[in-house]
């Protein structure tokens, strides 16, 4: 598309019309008149551009000529020289005139060569687009493989896991019980997945140091799969005898009822660590406030950006959005949550590495010998 | 210091005794702080009143009752600001609850500016599926939008006439609560058939919109009932209307609630603070 | 000061204070009003969901329109959404909630593959257009400066979000400044969701004291 | 046959969707207009999903009498009653009154009859509701019928079920829905400022950072704040660090104040001693549009590209949690 712009301005300079005696009120013909099939489009549209010869013109006629009939098809006023014609039929061969109207006058250009619109298989503006997305879906589908293969693929270790292992320490030490909130979304959500498997880590502990765990769900199907994990964990911690099913229980599925439940079992159970990791909505505030009102150490994490800002002021920890992603990859080593994750980081560097480089050669673009690097602006826009 | 620990026991139906009445105050008796229009509304002002009079103006309304405070007075001051320039309005939606908020705003303002339904207001109606609705729109409107909300089939409305797809509407305004909303209307109206896109949010989803204001994708931004008071106070000031302005009149209980948040966390703080020097 | 005489008023007051009645304490009348309204709000779904979705663009071309309308053709192609909708009901039925994949599938496959170049074109390419540090910077000292200090604060705060090697060194910096500029975000939406929940309180105010006393204009 | 055809559907929507983003050729934007029209029918059936696991979900919690078995009846008519109204046709106002009301007092019959022992075995407070409303759907389709027939027409708005504009629609809109809806939010105003005094602490420097930028885009943004100076703003925050570092005698915050004291010297110096002029709503919109604006960009990067890759995943069959449980 840029191409072709700078093609048409360049060509429209170097052959400027040298129309006969010029009367002072016959404006000249239009200058270089072009007409092309619209690029990246279904077909059915010609475009037409010409350059005004002088300001005399007080309106443009747009004439088209097909095998059977002739008939002017538009009257544009002086400023807009181009039309988009999409009356045509694809495969039919038109010319086009372009006629300077002033005073009584019409003055018409010559007629354009043939041109005939037809659709074309591949939009050519969106190439930007096509690039970046076989350099991602690469990225992640060759992580994923290898993380399938075994391969150990290397993932720093949250520093919200090390807060982790402190809480559930602090709650033995105590004696108190630990509360673990998986969220209150479904099984569909990222964020409560990511939840499930750290819970499955806590379980392990609290079956080690055989302190009290108690997990309120709001959705029945998460329930049922956060009573399975404890189960597992308590069995492969040794202690199958130790875990107690009515641990892990289902609530209601009533967003603020949810909260004023648990909210009551925080103040009567005085747990000495609360974990609200999943998916939150408005409900979240009433939560963390009421746990931090009981002096409890509270962990959160969540991917909803609109409740970040209140876990953070009202909890102690809080795993922001992709950590929580990232904890229950490290602690699950599942080759699905790693291989997308690390496709995810690579990800972020190519992006990063575009805008540093990108910006380097923008900023080297204002010498003049390096003036083509401006076009790279251009090469990121979208249509 | 006791004080101070004893502070931190109150009982939150205090607070929330203290916060109602600080907010039905003002309500009462306005305090008259007057509101000051920023640079995102007086941007959307200027681009909803640089439209050539005779054109059409999109509005979708894509929010539901929880958001009507902060929402609604935004779109009657869009609809009014348009009907004072002789803008043709037309009115569709992605959230089915919102339905009825449209349905009350074309029964409503229309009235106060002698504009005629289908002359020159249209109501298309709620349709779902999301990304579905708006690309379908930019193809044909008719197509996704056979009959408006009220069953008129589209032929029958004079406006509808020079208004066949996307690309004959010089500008689109979404008010939008959350998801589907503006980000819906940039990612298949704006990319893939260039509507210039205005938005007005929930002071919620506001911070999330800069991004979108910095790259130009969206042409000015009205961020809460904030927002809603300053594209109201711009409105009335131009000679457009003279209305009631109820987000106006809510800013001075918005501006007490603000402070009594801003002290409860200091107090807060400071009594949470001295108090656990005392290792509490 | 006139009170509303109209029983819809008073019915939405008398809603309204059931549902502000769950501050005091959770009591039946919260709950009856609670599932009161999830009652309505679905029920009203379904039946505009009708209106406006399944009867003018399924059921009324397929079933009440002549074929003179709506050719053979197309009739036979809306038996596709049709049967594909129908399969949703198969949920229900233990041997054949199998069926309910298909649809699943159809709706998830395809919006999946709809949102993919969306998502690269509105929140990948254009976004990175937008961070481009352009020769324009240099128009004036406070552009200049807030033009570096984003595209700095972009670079630190998606680093902070690398997890693929440890935090030492120039990444430890580059994430620590990432998380300042995180917080000033963060803090920037919670002043806003103040605004907003204050908003909505306020406009439930106004409802009561405009409409039901009738004390304010 | 159960899980593959599934996978197969969704990776060639998932693909032909992403080619037909390339192609402008009238077929591709055929083939692309098509699938749409499907999608937005498809999309209007997966309300049945949520509206059954909502009726099984209490009808089963009234069966087994589980705590709040009651509310659970009244989300059920509720629901019901809605729907019916919005459905009928040509409902007429009064008959819409008058068979809901008939089908409770017959509901409330059978619950009397069904206490005594001999007939519980076989009618089950379930089948009550389902015969209450049955009998409420062919009934309003009788009348709609008849009144068809007879030609009793009720003035023309009261008619028409929640037709758009209806009167039914109104009724049940402003007066049901909205203060339901709005007041369920509004009380988070309530928790808010509860939540502001007894849990918003700023116990890390993150904390105490997030909740400064909360305080100056809060001033910033309120009529109160309009004509407000920034200097005096951090006048108070240092007097605040001061106060803060003397109480807990932490000598970071003292190294705080002092800095910040420093600053704010320069600051006037710089303007001659007189109040640099920068106000808050300015400050608040530096805020929200430089470092506000990076750390969202960022955040959509990161979210931008988890959804992709979810996205993919999905396609491509690896991520299969949306198939559920199922035998093979």
């Amino acid at each position: 598309m840029i191409l072709l712009l700078i093609s048409l301005l360049a060509v429209g300079q170097a052959a400027l019309p040298d129309s006969g005696a010029v009367t002072a009120a016959r404006p000249a013909p239009p200058g270089v008149v072009k007409a092309t099939d619209t690029p990246n489009d279904d077909g059915k549209s010609i475009n037409i551009s010409w350059s005004a010869a002088d300001t005399l013109a007080q309106a443009w006629l747009v004439e088209r000529t097909e095998p059977d009939s002739v008939k002017v098809i538009a009257t544009n006023k002086p400023d807009e020289t181009n039309y988009i014609d999409e009356e045509v039929r694809d495969r039919v061969r038109y010319t086009y005139r372009i006629a300077a109207v002033a005073a009584g006058d019409t003055v018409w250009s010559d007629p354009t060569p043939q041109v005939s619109s037809s659709p074309q298989f591949f939009n050519t503006n969106r190439i930007n687009i096509l690039i970046a997305m076989l350099v991602f879906f690469a990225l992640v589908v060759y992580y994923i493989e290898t993380a399938k293969k075994g391969k150990n693929l290397f993932v720093r270790r949250i520093a919200g896991l090390d807060a982790v292992e402190e809480a559930v320490g602090r709650a033995t030490e105590m004696g108190k019980p630990i509360v673990y909130v998986p969220g209150l979304g479904s099984v569909a959500d990222i964020a409560t997945i990511a939840s499930l498997n750290i819970l499955g880590e806590v379980a392990k502990k609290t079956a080690q140091y055989d302190s009290a765990l108690l997990v309120p769900n709001r959705d029945p199907i998460v329930y049922t799969v956060a009573r399975e994990i404890v189960k597992e964990s308590y069995t492969k911690a040794g202690r199958p005898d130790a875990f107690r099913p009515d641990s892990v229980f289902f609530v209601t599925s009533e967003q603020f009822a949810f909260a004023a439940a648990v909210d009551g079992l925080m103040v009567r159970e005085k747990p000495a660590t609360n974990f609200f990791l999943g998916m939150f909505w408005a409900e979240s505030l009433v939560l963390a406030e009421t746990g931090a009102t009981t002096g409890a150490i509270q962990i959160a994490g969540t991917d909803s950006v609109f409740q970040l800002p209140f876990f953070i002021t009202a909890c102690d920890y809080t795993l922001i959005g992709e950590e929580l992603y990232a904890a229950s990859a490290y602690l699950s080593r599942e080759p699905l949550l790693l291989g997308s994750l690390k496709g995810q980081d690579y990800g972020k560097m190519v992006i990063l590495l575009t805008l540093v480089v990108g910006s380097v050669l923008l900023l080297l673009s204002k010498l003049p010998a390096l003036g083509f690097f401006s076009r790279i602006v251009g090469f990121f826009s979208t249509r | 210091m006791k004080f101070l620990s004893h502070l931190l026991k109150i009982d939150r139906r205090i607070i929330y005794i203290v916060m109602g009445l600080l907010v039905i105050f003002p309500l009462v008796k306005p305090l008259g702080l007057g509101v000051t229009s920023g640079p995102r509304a007086t941007r959307l002002f200027d681009a909803v009143d640089s439209i050539p009079p005779g054109k059409t103006l999109l509005i979708a309304v894509d929010f539901d009752p929880s958001s009507m405070p902060e929402l609604y007075p935004m779109l009657a001051a869009v609809m009014r600001h348009a009907f004072a320039k002789d803008l043709k309005v037309l009115l569709c939606g992605l959230w089915v609850t919102g339905a009825g908020l449209a349905d009350k705003a074309v029964t409503e303002i229309p009235p106060e500016y002698g504009k005629k339904y289908g002359d020159d207001v249209v109501y298309l109606g709620w349709k779902a599926g999301i990304d579905a609705v708006i690309l379908g729109m930019g193809e044909n409107i008719r197509n996704v939008f056979p009959t408006d909300y009220y069953g008129h089939p589209l032929e029958s409305l004079a406006m509808m006439r020079d208004v066949q797809r996307l690309r004959d509407i010089p500008m689109g305004v979404a008010i939008s609560a959350g998801t589907p909303g503006y980000t819906d209307w940039l990612n298949f109206a704006q990319s893939r058939y260039g509507l210039k896109l205005g938005a007005g949010v929930t002071a919620v989803s506001a911070a999330d919109a800069y991004p979108y204001l910095q790259t130009g994708q969206l042409t000015g931004l009205l961020a809460g009932m904030k927002g809603g008071a300053e594209y109201e106070v711009l409105v009335q000031k131009n000679g457009y209307s003279k209305a009631y302005m109820p987000a106006v009149a809510a800013m001075d209980s918005q501006s007490l609630a603000h402070v009594v948040i801003l002290l409860l966390v200091i107090v807060g703080n400071v009594a949470y603070f001295a108090t656990r020097k005392r290792g509490t | 000061m006139h009170i509303s005489t109209s029983i819809l008023t008073w019915i939405a007051v008398i809603l309204t204070f059931g549902i502000f009645s769950f501050l005091w304490k959770d009591n039946p009348f919260y709950k009856f009003c609670e599932h009161l309204y999830v009652g309505i709000s679905l029920g009203y779904v379904i039946s505009l969901n009708w209106y406006n979705s399944v009867y003018p663009d399924l059921f009324r071309p397929l079933f009440f329109q002549p074929l003179s309308q709506v050719s053979l053709g197309n009739k036979l192609l809306l038996i596709v959404p049709l049967v594909l909708g129908l399969c949703y009901f198969c949920r229900f039925i233990p041997q054949a909630s199998w069926l309910v994949r298909f649809p699943m599938a159809f709706v998830l496959g395809w919006g999946a593959g709809v949102t993919i170049p969306a998502v690269f074109q509105t929140s990948l390419i254009r976004q990175m257009q937008g961070t481009f540090l352009t020769p324009g910077i240099f128009a004036r000292w406070d552009v200049f400066l807030w033009a570096l200090l984003s595209f700095v604060g972009v670079i630190c705060s998606v680093l902070y979000f690398f997890f693929s090697r440890e935090h030492k060194g120039a990444l430890k910096l580059a994430s620590e400044t990432g998380i300042v500029f995180l917080m000033v975000g963060f803090g920037a939406s919670f002043g806003y969701t103040v605004m907003a929940r204050m908003s909505l309180l306020i406009g439930r105010f106004q409802f009561l004291l405009r409409d039901w006393l009738g004390m304010i204009r | 046959m159960k899980r593959t055809i599934p996978l197969a559907l969704v990776l060639i929507m998932g693909i032909t969707m992403m080619i037909q983003f390339f192609v402008p050729h009238p077929v591709s934007v055929g083939y692309y207009d098509l699938t749409t029209k499907w999608i937005r029918i498809v999309g209007a059936f997966a309300l049945v999903l949520g509206t059954g696991s909502f009726i099984m979900f209490h009808s089963d919690k009234t069966r087994r009498r589980r705590q709040g078995w009651g509310y659970s009846i009244v989300a059920i008519a509720a629901l019901v009653v809605v729907a019916l109204i919005g459905l009928c046709p040509r409902i007429m106002l009064w008959w819409a009154v008058f068979l809901p009301t008939a089908a409770v007092v017959l509901g409330l019959l059978l619950v009397l009859v069904r206490s005594v022992d001999k007939l519980k075995r076989f009618i089950t407070i379930w089948y009550v509701i389902a015969g209450a409303a049955l009998l409420v759907a062919l009934a309003g389709f009788a009348v709609g019928v008849l009144a068809g027939r007879f030609g009793w027409r009720l003035p023309h708005e009261l008619a028409g079920g929640i037709r758009p504009g209806s009167i039914l629609q109104n009724v049940i809109f402003t007066n049901f829905l909205v203060p339901l809806n709005a007041s369920m939010f509004a009380i988070l105003a309530f928790y808010m400022a509860s939540a502001a005094y007894r849990a918003f602490r700023a116990r890390t420097r993150e904390a105490a950072l997030l909740l400064v930028a909360a305080f100056i885009v809060m001033l910033g943004m309120v009529p109160i704040g309009a004509n407000v100076p920034f200097f005096w703003f951090l006048v108070v925050a240092v007097a605040a660090l001061a106060v803060a570092g003397l109480v807990t005698r932490a000598k970071a915050l003292f190294i705080g104040a002092g800095m910040l004291a420093v600053g704010l010297l320069v600051w006037l110096v710089f303007w001659k001693f007189r109040i640099p002029p920068l106000m808050l709503p300015d400050t608040a919109e530096w805020v929200l549009s430089v470092p506000n604006m990076a750390a969202k960009r960022a955040i959509i990067f990161g979210v931008a590209l988890g959804g992709i890759a979810t996205s993919l995943k999905v396609i491509l069959g690896i991520e299969r949690g949306w198939l559920g449980g199922g035998k093979q």
